[in-house]
């Protein structure tokens, strides 16, 4: 699995590459998602353009991801979703809860 | 049966990591079943969603435990039968929430059961002696 | 068992060109069972003779009657277990001309069981009910 | 299956390549040499170099080639045989039936 952290001003980026599944990728990116909150990041993008599958596991670390960031009164937007992934959002109606967008530059501009 | 395989019988040992190596089986046996390969995906997704439950909750990850896989061709143009066995007590399957209501939308958990029952044409549930529980998941073949 | 497979049983029909679908399954099987890859060649040939043979004598080619294969992987480093059933009687194993005789090396047939007995450590024949013939080769992993 | 006839002075060379296996180019290789057999040819070489499997079946249509070169009164040489063929048939010891060269050159000077 893939993680890399870029700093797009007070925007967290975060890409993430390969499988976010049970028992693998899905607690790491949990891991890597609290180091930034623990840092006091407030906005945080997850770049999910070389996520290669992702699982109901998966699936759920992103809801976690999601409820972590705001319990640390953050905000995690989601970018550059495969359509397998953006499928599974819309058929599990994840796509009502997070804000997604096409590109990563989307997603840090929004802020 | 398309092409002369009738079915495959997988004996796997209750650890995570075997998904990958059902799910290699699993695309053999697409091309053998005539299986529509735009759907190969999700099912492949389905079965490893039944397939983790069944090492989870069924037997515990007791390495010990015996998962069975059976992935049974059918008729041309007919259905396929995909059921997977643990050796556990089975749950109340009437009983599970919907995780697409709002209330349960930010559950981590509780999506696999409901993601089957998307992708696949039946699920049904069983059991056998003498013991084991089993979630049987029917695809029409036709369907794409 | 080695990597959490346990066992791999195929159904198929009674067609000649199923043998190159079962060479398929057993090229998987050889990863996950810890089979070394310089011998897969030659027990895939193996295995090709007897199922074949399964084909052609025990089942006289009727495609409703059904070939079993059954890959067992044991443990690791110890040996693995693969056994091709077919519906038929079986034969008269001890009675089977010997190929690489002088008299016999013209003959363009019989060199099919001489050839598993090569490549495999151990040969068995075997009968189940209700009924069925079963030719079982035994695979010492650590052998290269 | 592939099938090349050459003729190589009164040499006929054929060029087999692909599998020689039960029900897919068994018969196939026995039908192409009969045709030349018919024909009256004498010397015959089958180059092996492009056949990626054979099995007993296989090996039979090699014995059955060559019995029915003899009783035509014609002779049946190998070449070009890879370490896999070579070896069945030295551990079946049709190596003792058959004149096996490295080459087709070498096979079709040898007559
Ligand atoms: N094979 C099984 N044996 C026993 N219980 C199971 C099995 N499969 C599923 N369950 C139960 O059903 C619940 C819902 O499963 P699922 O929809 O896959 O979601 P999750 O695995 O995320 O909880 C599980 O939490 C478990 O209690
Ligand atoms: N599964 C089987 N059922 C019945 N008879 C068999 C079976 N396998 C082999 N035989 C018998 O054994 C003989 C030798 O088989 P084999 O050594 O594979 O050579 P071949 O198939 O070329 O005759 C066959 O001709 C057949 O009579």
């Amino acid at each position: 699995m893939k993680f890399e952290v870029l700093e797009k001003g007070d925007v967290t980026l975060m890409n993430i590459g390969g499988r976010i599944t049970l028992g693998s990728g899905d607690i790491k990116m949990r891991d890597k998602l609290l180091e930034q909150l623990d840092k006091g990041k407030k906005k945080i993008v997850l770049d999910l353009g070389e996520v290669s599958f992702i699982d109901s596991a998966g699936l759920g670390e992103l809801v976690a991801a999601y409820t972590s960031a705001r319990r640390h009164g953050a905000q995690v937007k989601l970018a550059n979703l495969t359509k397998k992934i953006d499928d599974l959002l819309d058929i599990t109606r994840l796509s009502s809860v997070f804000e997604t967008f096409d590109s990563a530059d989307d997603a840090v501009k929004s802020f | 049966m398309s092409g002369g395989l009738k079915q495959i019988i997988l004996q796997v040992a209750s650890r995570l990591e075997i998904t990958d190596t059902v799910d290699e089986y699993f695309r053999l046996f697409v091309k053998s079943a005539g299986i529509s390969p735009d759907r190969a995906d999700w099912i492949a997704l389905s079965i490893r969603e039944a397939v983790n439950n069944a090492i989870l909750y069924g037997n515990k990850q007791d390495p010990s435990k015996t998962v069975e896989i059976e992935m049974e061709a059918g008729e041309e143009g007919g259905t396929a039968m995909i059921r997977i066995w643990d050796e556990g007590e089975g749950f109340d399957i009437g009983n599970l929430p919907d995780p697409t209501k709002e209330e349960n939308l930010l559950r981590p958990h509780g999506r696999g059961i409901f993601l089957i029952r998307q992708f696949v044409d039946d699920v049904r549930f069983t059991c056998r002696n003498p013991k084991g529980f089993g979630i049987e998941l029917l695809i029409v073949k036709g369907k794409s």
